[in-house]
Formats: structure tokens, sequence, C-alpha cells
């Protein structure tokens, strides 16, 4: 078995009496599509946020590329190869689609400190851009402010912004919320074919797209991993149908 | 090219073409005028570069400008009386030369705004407003009750600093340098807000918690800009001594802080040349009106809400409209 | 310093906290509560200190001063409001401060213009001058432990409203979004008006109160709006009880500080110019407490982590 | 060719009261003496030092103004007479006087009119001492004036000192140091709170129950203000040049006109702005001022009818004047000031001798 | 005479034109699925209906009232439930002031949404801010409710939450329909579901009206032109 490039060793956090995360383990395997899963305040969300590293763990310990990054910083995470999209959208509306395409090369650059040339000027910078703007279907959209971009298509520039970084690993919280069925579809295929770039853990509420693309799929209930195995594995689940699934599946 | 850009050439040349039309009319206070314009505008585009671009409304700049001033008063106060102004650990000598002097508050403010800064940013939003306010306060009632300076009475220099080649008690020769010094800030910032270190720091204005995720440290750029900012308003401060040969606390004090804000909002925020528009505004308006009455602070008052109800984004932002910053 | 002269200082500082705090209501419910900058607040305390002085000039009596003060400085709250404010909710802080801060040269030349240049004459009216013996022999004005029971009455009715009654929630509701809470069917401008203009209402009635042993004149409100800011935001914003917690802090800091920095300063200096420094230290100390308030907590005493 | 004075002085904001004071008693000497070789030019300061300079500028460079008078507040002073004089204008101070243009840094061009900073202070310090006062609590604000105001207290004062504060530029809560003159045996108080300071002093210091004699310079207990402090203020001794029942004809004459044209009593300050402009008419009478010498010469003889009564100059150009001891009183509605005696006679500043021209 | 009814409105995003000819009816205690690929003016077309954004053109009724006259509070109270994309919940709020802060006397209060969504009742006095997507998004919902409207109008109202709390809420939408004759306006991408409880359809396309009728009507034809599905 490969080393997994993402894993998540007893993770617990608490909020006040709130159990958010009870020891959870799970890890991302090079080319796989990891699901996460669970009810709604399941503590889905608390856990992207300790694996990209924008809250600590009370216990536990989060590996990254075979290091131990518990103790990193967001911004070190991001410097290691991590990409996250948000659940709520984190656009900076005012600038254009296209800026924000390049902000996300240029923190892949990691060279923000340059004060004089033109970032616009800066042709590698906007090729890896606008690649990824095409890749998600925005590119007829670049010079549009943000803020004019419908709410689906902001979800689209959400994944776009993570693609410029060229990440080692995709954590992706919720990326088809708001997409319509097409969309979806549509993002579907891209991620499907994403997952040979960079493994990706994926929290997603549109079963259709996780059974479609997951290799695996863990069950977080109260913060818990109640269960983790293939799309068959969780269909047919009882737990999981009942406290999550409910008839659908 | 747009409106915006044909509106600053329109207002660059003004501001140099006025002075000029001026020497030649032989009214040297309108000189005056036009170079306090300048040198005003030079602070206001410091404070931009950490409130427009930054999103760091600083309502302590005066700090920064109170430090320029009072750096070009100590280094030529001393000059002046001959007495030095350090002895030990070495020998430092006062200097009336302005290249030196404007070196000494550029790099004081930049550090006085690294210390602030550093502490400042641990906070945001209107916490930020009045963090920075407190340290302004702090050197504004340290500058009124340290009495080696002149405290509250500030410092005298009689004669205008030097600038080798040129004669800057002439009023259109010391125009000159302000407005070439506010060009180079302009192009400057200019540059700043097109390059990447602008992308970057404009994003985190906007969203932290993205910058993050792409592996940039917000509060560091903010750091940068707020040095950059310092500095280029503690240079202006610096001028700003030697316009009025003249330097005191009241440099310092919070109202300074707003006037220069008050420039830049009524220019037009985060447009480069916002703090131009808005200074040659306000002192055009304090000019004309305060012949008027005693009373005329309630025209002044009028017009600016005139300005923040019906013009709105600033004077640029009317004239020249919505566009997408830096492109 | 004597025990008791301690206990005094103590207790001037927590009066001088709770005077604060009532020049700060008004500021509390606009800046804290609705999210409104509003740098004419100090104008407002100025409208009702000379609104005071002119109404119990003319009928010698102190009430109908005090009663006068409210409405003046509510119905210049009101007026502003409705033909300034509104138009700023949606915009930008910076705005605001601009548009404001024009409100303050207009009503500070105004009321010079109205009333002349010199001070105004509004005095503590008889039945509460003179200072009564509290326990432990302490002379202490009445009139102050006047100012420091309404200050605590507002500061527990401010409390109440805003955390306790549905108006409360709403106006909180309409600082994060006034649009979403207009289409969810509250009338939030005409809300908004009546917030403004009962906060603008209680800076006219501290303007009356604290005028009352203070120089009633033209500026008088600008050390009051900083002084105003710099306890909301120590506090907390949005917070009451930071609000109350913070003044009392600058209170004691700014009372004791004063009083204590040049004597320990004596210990090692000579006595003028331990005055000197321990002094011009003191002025300087309600500004360094504010910036290590803010430095270890980025959000003030009592606001909400962001 | 006529005269041509500037006046830049206070006349919006907090501190107008005084600027406009000495405006009007200024205008009032020009008017009355109908000359139309004078004219001048005011323009507003708004007490900030930076505008200050501007107009100083702008009067010089574009009015060619030949005379600059009117600053209210020392620290503008400080700003704009060191260069005003540089540059070959006369500068007539109606109001500040502060010790650094008294002594070293004293000049040709420059005359006060009214009085050197310390000089009312040292006048209350030799009062303390003739009224028998052997421990005094004093206090002023924690700026220059402040400093000199307490030092000039001292400079004169004999006695032991209860207390010595310095309080905030700008406090108006005096609960703190109102307490610490009660906790001490002081015998007297002796206060320096200019403007507001002064008000909210006085009106805390009436209703705590303390009632120490106080003592202060005239300028908290001046007409404008007095009307604010009430009969807080009455009984309290203060030091003055000048007081409006001082026995002279010219300040008869003064009083009554000021009060017909401006209904109102006159203030200090605006005696101050009257026997400026008198001296300048007085030296226009006698030379042409751009014969700068020959005028120099001619104001320095100060040949006018001062509302003070005697005055002369001293070497530094600054006055050598009687100082008296005031008292608040009520006449009918208004609270007022009447002269007890004299605190110092002939008084000249303690700087004079550190002038060198 | 329809609940609501819109005809050939037309809206701008300043000088942007967001809609052109948007026409669409909701017939009293009737259910009707608003469709349209992303960034085709459903939510500007709800913005307008409820106020937030003015109409250019066109005619916009509302129980007999023109609503083009009313502000958008008033046209709120004349029986208009939002439950706005994006949640737009008071972060500063808690979860109760959330559901009080303008609810008004009828059917609903928080006992009844408290059955609805129990976790809410769990989180009452929390912020916010602190609670989960999902609890946000059931948190609008709880808050539209709690005005008792006659139309509630869901944008992508399921949106990132849990399968069995999205039957959950259609089951409960089924219900009000069923038995409070509450007449819903609903935007949702999921087509199956929409189906099951929508009476009729209205597709949008660059702000147009392209096509409405019976839900039975929309043939995969058209669902695959217009959606692409
Ligand atoms: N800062 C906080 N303080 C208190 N409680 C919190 C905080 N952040 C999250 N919670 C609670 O922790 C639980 C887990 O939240 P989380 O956002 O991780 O859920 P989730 O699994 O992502 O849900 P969803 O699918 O709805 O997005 C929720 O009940 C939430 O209310
Ligand atoms: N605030 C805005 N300013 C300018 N243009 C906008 C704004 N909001 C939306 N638009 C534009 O209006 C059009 C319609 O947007 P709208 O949000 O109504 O689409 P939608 O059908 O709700 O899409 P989605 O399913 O993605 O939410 C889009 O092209 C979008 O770019
Ligand atoms: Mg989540
Ligand atoms: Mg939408």
């Amino acid at each position: 078995m490969t080393e997994p490039v993402l894993s998540v060793r007893n993770v617990s956090r608490k909020f006040g009496a709130l159990i958010a995360s009870n020891n959870v383990s799970l890890d991302l395997r090079p080319g796989e599509i990891h699901a996460l899963i669970g009810p709604n305040g399941a503590g889905k969300s608390t856990l992207i946020k300790q694996i990209a590293g924008g809250l600590r763990p009370d216990s536990g310990e989060v590996h990254f590329l075979g290091r131990d990054v518990t103790a990193l910083s967001t911004v070190q995470r991001a410097r290691m190869g991590l990409g996250r999209t948000f659940q709520i959208s984190a656009l900076a509306m005012e600038d254009t689609v296209l800026q924000n395409a390049m902000l996300g090369a240029l923190g892949a650059g990691r060279r923000p400190y340059r004060f004089f040339r033109p970032v616009l000027k800066d042709r590698d910078l906007r090729e890896v851009a606008e690649t990824a703007l095409d890749r998600v279907g925005l590119l007829d959209h670049a010079a549009i402010r943000t803020s004019d971009l419908s709410h689906g298509q902001r979800r689209q520039l959400e994944v776009a912004v993570a693609l410029t970084l060229k990440p080692r690993a995709f954590i992706m919280d919720e990326p088809m919320a708001g997409l319509g069925a097409s969309g979806s579809k549509r993002l579907t295929g891209f991620l499907d074919e994403l997952r040979h770039e960079a493994p990706i853990l994926l929290v997603e509420h549109d079963m259709d797209a996780v059974f479609a693309l997951a290799d695996r799929i863990s069950v977080l209930v109260y913060g818990e991993v109640i269960a983790t195995g293939t799309v068959e594995d969780i269909r047919n689940h009882a737990e999981v149908r009942r406290a999550y699934l409910g008839e659908d599946a | 090219m747009s409106r915006e850009t044909i509106f600053n050439a329109v207002l660059a040349l003004g501001l140099l073409l006025f002075p000029l039309w001026a020497y030649v009319a032989d009214e040297p206070f309108m000189i005056t005028l036009a170079t306090r314009v300048a040198i005003l505008a030079l602070a206001g585009v410091g404070l931009n570069i950490a409130l427009g671009l930054g999103g760091l409304v600083s309502l302590g700049h005066a700090a920064f400008f109170g430090i320029g001033g009072y750096a070009m008063g100590i280094l030529a106060h001393h000059a002046q009386s001959y007495t030095p102004l350090m002895e030990v650990p070495f020998l430092i000598e006062g200097t009336k030369s302005m290249p030196v002097i404007w070196l000494v508050a550029l790099a004081a403010s930049a550090l006085a705004a690294l210390v602030i800064g550093a502490l400042s940013l641990r906070t945001s939003g209107v916490y930020f407003i009045m963090i920075t306010l407190a340290f302004g306060q702090m050197l504004f009632y340290f500058a009124i009750s340290w009495p080696a300076y002149g405290g509250e009475d500030g410092l005298s220099i009689y004669v205008r600093n030097s600038f080798p080649g040129l004669n800057t008690l002439d009023p259109i020769q010391f125009f000159l340098i302000a407005y070439v010094i506010l060009a180079a800030a302009l192009m400057f910032a200019a540059m700043l807000a097109k390059s990447p270190f602008g992308l970057a720091l404009n994003a985190a204005r906007q969203t932290a918690e993205r910058v993050e995720t792409i592996g940039i440290t917000p509060y560091r750029l903010r750091l940068t800009a707020f040095v950059i900012s310092g500095a280029i308003t503690g240079l202006a401060g610096a001028l700003f001594a030697d316009l009025n040969r003249f330097v005191s606390p009241s440099m310092f004090s919070w109202q300074t802080s707003g006037e220069i804000m008050i420039f830049i909002i009524l220019g037009g925020v985060a447009r480069l040349f916002g703090p131009v528009a808005g200074a040659a505004l306000f002192i055009a308006l304090e000019h004309v009106l305060g012949g008027l009455s005693e009373f005329w602070h309630i025209y002044l008052g009028l017009l600016l809400l005139a300005v923040v109800l019906y013009a709105r984004g600033g004077i640029i932002g009317t004239l020249a409209g919505r566009e997408v910053a830096h492109d | 310093m004597s025990f008791l002269l301690l206990i005094e200082q103590i207790l001037n500082g927590l009066q001088f906290g709770v005077m604060l705090f009532l020049t700060a209501a008004g500021l509390t419910l606009v800046f804290g509560v609705m999210g409104l900058i509003n740098l004419a607040h100090g104008s407002l305390f100025m409208i009702g200190a000379f609104a005071a002085a002119a109404t119990a000039a003319a009928t010698g009596s102190f009430v109908l001063g005090l009663a006068a003060s409210l409405a003046a400085a509510a119905a210049a709250g009101a007026l502003v409001e409705m033909l300034v404010i509104r138009r700023l909710y949606n915009r930008d802080h910076l705005d605001q401060v601009l548009a404001t801060f024009a409100l303050i040269l207009i009503f500070s030349e105004g009321t010079r213009w109205l009333f002349g240049s010199f001070p105004l004459y509004l005095n503590i009216p008889l039945a509460l001058s003179g200072p009564v013996t509290l326990p432990g022999g302490i002379e202490y004005p009445l009139y102050r432990l006047t100012i420091i029971a309404v200050g605590l009455l507002i500061a527990l009715g401010l409390f109440l409203l805003i955390s306790r009654t549905r108006l409360g929630v709403q106006i909180r509701a309409g600082e994060s979004d006034r649009e979403m809470i207009a289409a969810l069917g509250i009338d939030i401008n005409r809300l908004y008006t009546v917030v403004f203009a009962l906060g603008a209402g209680l800076a006219g009635l501290a303007g009356a109160l604290v005028g009352a042993i203070q120089s009633v004149q033209v500026g008088m409100g600008e050390p009051v709006l900083i002084l105003a800011f710099v306890v909301i935001v120590i506090g907390g914003i949005g917070s009451i009880k930071g609000a109350l917690i913070g003044s009392v802090l600058v209170g004691l800091t700014d009372t004791l500080g004063g009083v204590l920095l040049p004597e320990t300063f004596k210990l090692f200096m000579d006595p003028a110019s331990a005055t000197a420094v321990g002094s011009a230290l003191a002025s300087m100390l309600i500004y360094i407490l504010m910036a290590v308030v803010l430095i270890v907590r980025p959000t003030g005493l009592y606001g909400a982590r962001a | 060719e006529p005269v041509k004075v500037g006046m830049i002085t206070t006349l919006s904001g907090g501190g107008a009261g005084l600027g406009i004071d000495v405006r009007d008693g200024f205008m009032l000497a020009v008017k009355q003496a109908g000359n139309p070789d004078i004219e001048v030019v005011i323009e507003d300061d708004q007490r900030k030092p930076d505008i200050a300079v501007q107009l100083a500028d702008r009067m010089i460079q574009s009015d060619d103004v030949d005379i600059l008078t009117g600053i209210i507040w020392s620290n503008l002073a400080m700003a704009v007479v060191p260069s005003a004089t540089a540059q070959g204008k006369f500068y007539l101070s109606p109001n500040a006087g502060p010790s650094a243009l008294a002594g070293k840094g004293c000049h040709p061009n420059y005359f006060n009119v009214a009085w050197q900073n310390d000089n009312l202070h040292e006048a209350a310090g030799a009062y303390a001492n003739s009224a028998g006062l052997k421990n005094s609590f004093i206090l002023a604000p924690n700026y220059p004036a402040g400093q000199d105001a307490l030092a000039g207290y001292k400079r004169m004062y004999e006695g032991e000192l209860a207390g010595e504060i310095y309080t905030k530029l700008g406090q108006t809560d005096y609960a703190a140091e109102i307490a610490q003159i009660r906790a001490s045996d002081a015998d007297s108080v002796f206060f320096f709170l200019p403007g507001g300071m002064g008000i909210s002093f006085l009106k805390q210091y009436a209703d705590s129950g303390v009632d120490l004699p106080v003592v202060g310079p005239a300028f908290s207990f001046d007409q404008g203000i007095l009307q604010a402090v009430g009969a807080a203020a009455l009984g309290v001794k203060n030091t003055s040049q000048w007081n409006k029942d001082i026995d002279n004809a010219a300040n008869k004459a003064f009083v009554e006109s000021f009060e017909a044209e401006y209904g109102r009593l006159p203030s200090l300050y605006a005696s101050q702005g009257f026997d400026t402009a008198n001296l300048i008419l007085s030296a226009m009478a006698k030379a042409d001022v751009k014969d700068q010498d020959a005028f120099r010469e001619a104001l320095r003889a100060a040949e006018f009818d001062s509302v003070r009564g005697e005055f002369k100059f001293g070497p530094n150009h600054h006055p050598i004047q009687d100082i008296y001891v005031r008292e608040v009183v009520q006449e009918g509605d208004v609270f007022t000031n009447k002269i007890l005696g004299v605190a110092l006679e002939d008084h000249a500043d303690a700087y004079a001798g550190e002038c060198k021209m | 005479m329809s609940l609501l009814s819109l005809t050939n409105v037309s809206a701008f995003y300043g000088a942007s034109q967001a809609l052109f000819k948007v026409s669409l009816r909701v017939e009293q205690g009737a259910v009707v699925a608003l469709m349209g690929r992303n960034g085709m003016g459903k939510t500007t077309t709800i913005k307008t209906i409820l106020r937030m954004l003015p109409a250019a053109g066109g005619e916009l009724m509302f129980d007999g009232e023109d609503l083009r006259r009313l502000p958008s509070h008033k046209a709120a109270r004349l029986g208009l439930g939002l439950v706005p994309e994006g949640r737009r919940c008071f972060p500063n709020l808690s979860v109760e002031e959330n559901l009080t802060a303008a609810a008004r006397p009828g059917h609903w209060d928080l006992k009844r949404v408290a059955q609805l969504f129990p976790v809410l009742e769990e989180r009452r006095a929390q912020s916010a801010a602190s609670l989960s997507g999902g609890e946000q998004q059931m948190l609008a919902i709880g808050r539209a409710l709690m005005t008792n409207p006659r139309l509630l109008i869901l944008d992508e109202a399921t949106e990132g939450l849990a399968p069995i709390v999205r039957q959950e809420i259609w089951a409960a939408i089924a219900t009000l329909k069923r038995e409070t004759g509450l007449a819903i306006l609903v935007v949702d991408k999921s087509l199956r579901e929409l189906r099951q409880i929508a009476d009729e359809a209205v597709v949008l396309q660059r702000g147009e009206t392209v096509w409405h009728g019976a839900m039975g009507a929309l043939t995969p034809d058209i669902t695959d032109r217009y959606l692409g599905v």
C-alpha cells in the first residue's frame, strides 16, 4: 500500500461542552478521492479547519507528505501544497475573476513581495491563472468583477483558485453547493480527472456526486468516524442510512 | 486612456501650472498654498497605501507626520545652535541639509511604523482605528510635555533648510522640490498597486482567510504596507515642517490624522490621485471660505456633506466612475 | 498618602468612570450597537449642554434644562439621521467619518453663531449642591453621587434594551444585514431613526448633567468624543457591560495614575521634575491602557471574538 | 501710503472669545482714531500653528503688510513671530508673551504690548506674601505655559508649598486634585487653568466644600468667563495689569465706548487689543513705517495713553508696568472684578537680562 | 387572482441588465419551481420581488397590491417569507434571536420550528456565526417561517443539507402545502425533488422566462435544453 499523502491521527477538538471532533483518524492516498460525509454539524468543516490549519486540535496529529504539520500555520501548510476551497466563498469580491486566480498563482510562486513589476504583465502567472479558469469554465468571465458573478460562478472560481496552487492534495468543502444540475455534472467530471493530479478530500452533501466519485467514503457523526468504506459499503451501512442518507440511496 | 487617467493628468498638470502662473503673476502666497497642497497630498498618498490598498484605517498617521516633522526640527535645531545631538557613544551633529533630513525622517518614521504596526495589526477594523489613535495620542502628549524641544510651544527653525544647488527660500523652488517628491511618491504608489504585492495586499483586505490558504501571511503584507505608508507620511512631515519652518505637537494631534484621512475620503479612497484631489479641494475651500464670514466652518461643513452625499467615491470616484481597481 | 485619601481617590476614579460611561452611553448605542461611526457625538453632547444652559437661564429650572437637553439633542439626532446618516448605512465607514466630521463643523459653528463665543452659565441645582459626608468621613459632592446613580441607571436601561428586548435584537440584526432584516418585514429605517435619536438624546442629557460641573462652551464635545470611543473600544464594541467596565477602568487609571505616578517618581527624582515627568506619563496613561488591552485582547474586554 | 496691519487671531472654534475681544478692542481704537492711513487685514488662525504660519506667509508675501499682530496663544506666537521678524516685519503681541521671545530670542522688531507670560503669576506670588499666605497648593496644566506659571509664582512667593500638581491639558474633571488639596494642610490655592479648564475647576472646587482662599492670574476671571462661572468665583483674588475700574481718562473712555459699541463689558484681552492699536497709531504719528529704525524708535517710546495708566517698554521690548490684585465681585446681575491694590509696581520680566539686542 | 404575478419584469445591476422579461405566476396554495442554470437570473428575480432591487419595468403584483410602490419591509409584511441564497443569518445574534427578530404571530412559533429542526433547539443560545453550514440553512428557513408568510420563497434552501435533512425539509414543505395551504416559490437544483413537490415550473434563460407550465409537462427535452440535465 502506498504511503498516504495526508493523514489525520486521533484528532479531537471540543467547543465548550460540544465535542466537534472525537478521536478522528482518516487518511488520503495518492490518486484517490476520499469523501467525507455526515449530518450537518457533525464536524466536517471543523475537521477541515484542523487539517488546513485554521484551528488547532486539542489532541492528535495531522501529517502531510510524511511530516507532522499539527503545529504549523495555515500559511505553512499551504506552502507545502495543501489546496483548500471554502464552504462559503472566500474571494476578493472587488477584484476581477482573473485577479483572484492570479492571486493563487502568486501564492504558489511564493513571491508576493515584489513591488515594481505590474502583476498583470507577468506572463507566467497569467498563464497559470488562465489555464485554471479555463478548466473550470470561467475563462470567458476573466475580466468581470467577482462580485458580479452569480453564486454558482463563484463556487467555480473557488475551485479555480485552488487549482492555481498546483497543490499536492486538495481539501474541498462542499464544492458542489450552489451549482446547478449542469454545473454539478460538469464539476463531477472535472474532479474525476483532477484526482490524478492530486488526491482530493471531498466534503459534500451531493450524494450523486459522492457516489459517482469517491474511492472511499468516511462518515462522520457527532464528531466521530462511524464508518469508512467503499461506496457500496456505505450505501448499505444501516447506521449511515439512518443517520444520514435516509431513504434516498 | 480611462477617464480617471485623464483626470489624474489634468490634476497633476494643474498642480504644476497653478504655482507657475502664480510665479509669473507675482503671487508668492499662491505658490506657498500649492506647496502646502503638494505636501499634505504626499502625506495622504502615504496613508492611502495603508488605507486604500490595505484597508488599514489608521487614525494615528499623525504620529509619523509628527516624527518626520520633529526629525527635521531636532536636526535643524541642533545645527542652528551648534550643539551636537548626541555625544555618547558617538558624536552626532545636527544638520540643515534637506536630503539628510529626509533620510532620517524616512528611517525614523519607518521604524516607528514598524513598532506601532507590529502591535496594532493584531487588531482589525474599528479596533485598529482606535489603537492607532492611541499610539498617536501617546506621542502627542509626550511631545507636549517634553521640554527639551519646546513642549507645546514647538520648535522654530528660523531659516528653511538647504538643498544643494537650490535656494529653498524661494517659494517656487521649494514648491518644485515638494512637487517632484510628490510625483515620485505617486509613481511609486501606482506601481505598488499594480505589483504582485499590491494584488496580494488588496486581496488580504477583502479576504484574509483566502490569502492564508494560498500561502501568504496577511500580517506580514499589512505590516510591510504600514511601514511604507508611515515612511511616506513621515517624509511629508519633514517637508511640512520645512514649509512652516516650525514644528509643534499639533502635528501629532488626532485632528491631523483626521485631516489627512479626510483628504483621502474627499478625493476618493484607494484612488491614486485621491489625496491630491482631496487636499487641493480642502485647502482651496479653506482659503476661499475663510474670507467669507466668521462662521465659515458652517459652509465648509455643508460642502463636505454635499460631497459625501452626492459624490460617491469622492471627487475622483464621481468624475471617473466605478472602475475595477488597478487595471 | 493616607489610606483614607487613597480610598477617596479610588472613589473619584469610579465616579469619573461612571461619568465617562454617561457621556459614552449614547455612543454605545449608535457606534457599539448600530455600528455607525458618529464623530458628531461630541456635538450632540454640546447641543445638550447649551440647550440646558439656555433653558435653565430662561426658566430658572434645572429640571426643565435637562428636559430641554434631551429634547434638543434627540431632535437634532433625528433630523441628522433622516437627512444624512440614513444614506450612509450601506456605505463605507469612511464616508460616515467624513459626513459626521462635516456635522461637527456645522454644529460647532452653528452653536457659536447662536450663542456667541463665550462660555455659558449652567450650575448645579441648589438641592444637589455641596458635599455630603460618607461613611468613613469622606466628604463627597452630592451632585457627583447623583451622576453616578444616573449613569448606572442608564447602563442598566441600555443593557436591558439591547439584550432583552426585541427592539434590541432588531437593531443588532440591522447592524449585520440591513437588507435582510428589511426583507423580513422590519421597518429598519424608522427603527434606526428612533435609535439614533435616542443615542443623541442620551448624549445631550450627558452634556447637560456633566456641563453643570464643567465649562459649557463650543468645543466641549471633542475631548468627550475621543474618550467615549476609548472606553467603548476597551470594553468591546457592542457590549454595554464592556462599555461600563471600560469606563470605570479608564476612570480609575486616569485618576489614580495622575495621583500616584508623580508620587512614585518623587521616590527617585527631585519633586519638580518628578511632577512634570509623572504627569506627562499620566496624560498618556489611558492610551497606553487602551493599547495594552487591545494588544492582549484584540476585540476589547467583552467584544465578540471575530 | 497707508500702514498695513495684518491681524492673525483666533476667531473660530473653542478659543474664539479671546481673539474676538482682541480684534474688537483693536478695531475700536482704529475706528476712534479715524486715521485713514491705517489698513487692517484680519484672518482666523483656527488656533492651529500651521494655519497661523500660512496666514503670516500670506500677509507677508501677498498682502505686503508692515506690521503683524493678533496672536493669542504662545505656541502660535512661537510659530509665527521668529520668522516674521526675521523677514523684517514688526510684530506687536496683544496677548502671548512666551519667555523664549523675551530672553534669548528677543528681536528689535518684536514688541509685547500685554505682558511676559510669567508676569501675572509673579504678581500672584507677591500678593500671596503680602496676604500672609504661607502654604500654597499650586497647580497648572502640563505644558510650557503651565510650567512657566508655576515657576513665575514660585519666583516671588516666599512661603511653603503644600503641593504642586501638573494636570492634563484640556482636563475637565478635577475631583482628584481637589481631594489632594483637601487632604493637604494648605492655606491657599494658586492655579493657572486657562479657558474652560478654569471654569470646570472653579465650579467643582466651589461644590466640594473646600473653602481655602484662591489666587490666580486674571485669565480665569476675565469678563468673558466670569458669567459662566457665576457665584463660584466670588471673592477670588486675581492679578491683572488692567481692570475696568482703573482710574484714568483713557480707560474710562475705553470702557464706555466699548460697551456702547459692542454691548458688553470689555475684557482684559479687549484692553490689550485697544492698547496695541493705539501704540501703532502713536508711532505712525511720529515716523514712517517704511523707515524701520525711526518707526521702531517711535514704538519703543510708547507715547500713547494706555488704558492701564503708565506704560513703558523695558530693554527687551516687554512692558514695565504695575500689576494689580483684583477681587471678583457681583454688580447687579453681572460678575466682574474690582481692584484691591497693586501687587507689583513697575514690574519688568525676569528674562530681560538674557536679551541681547 | 394569482397571489403573486410578475409580468415582463426587467431589472438592472447598475448599468448591466440582469432581467429582461421575467413573467411568472404563483396561485394561492401552489408550489412553483423557478429553474434555470447558474447565473440566469433566479436570485435576481427573487430580489426584485422582495424589493431588494428595483424593478425597471414590468408589473409586479402580490395579492392585488402593486409591489413596485412598496419598500422592502412593507412588501415582506404583505406575507412574503424569504429564505435567501447564502443563508444570511445574523451572525452576531443567537439562534433564538435570529428566529424572533422579525417574528410575526401565527401558526409558526418557536415550538413548531423546534419540532421541524430539533437541532436549532439544542443550539438556541449559540451565536449563528458558529453554527455549521447546514444548521445555518435550517435557521434561515426557520426564520422565514417565523414571519408566518403566505408565500414562502426558498432560494436554494436545501443547499448544503444532509440528504436526510433535505428529505425532511421536502417532507415538511409537502406538509406545509397540504395542511396550511402555503404558497411556495422554490429555487433548487434537485429536479427529482422538485418534480415530486412542485405543481408548476418556470424556466429562466438569460433573464427571460423561456418556458412555463405544469411540472408534468417539463419534458427531458426541455430540461436538457435549458437546465443541462
Ligand atoms: N467556534 C465555535 N464555537 C462553538 N461551536 C462551534 C464552533 N464552530 C463550530 N461549532 C459547532 O460545532 C459543530 C460542528 O460544526 P461544523 O461546521 O464542523 O459542521 P459540519 O459537519 O461542517 O456541518 P455542515 O455539513 O452543516 O457544514 C456544529 O454543531 C457547530 O455549531
Ligand atoms: N450584485 C450584482 N451585481 C452585478 N451583477 C450581478 C450581481 N448579482 C448577480 N449578477 C449577475 O446577474 C446575473 C443573474 O444572477 P443571479 O444571481 O440572479 O443568477 P441565479 O440564476 O440565481 O444563479 P445561481 O444559480 O448561480 O445562483 C448573473 O449573470 C450575474 O453575473
Ligand atoms: Mg460544513
Ligand atoms: Mg441564485
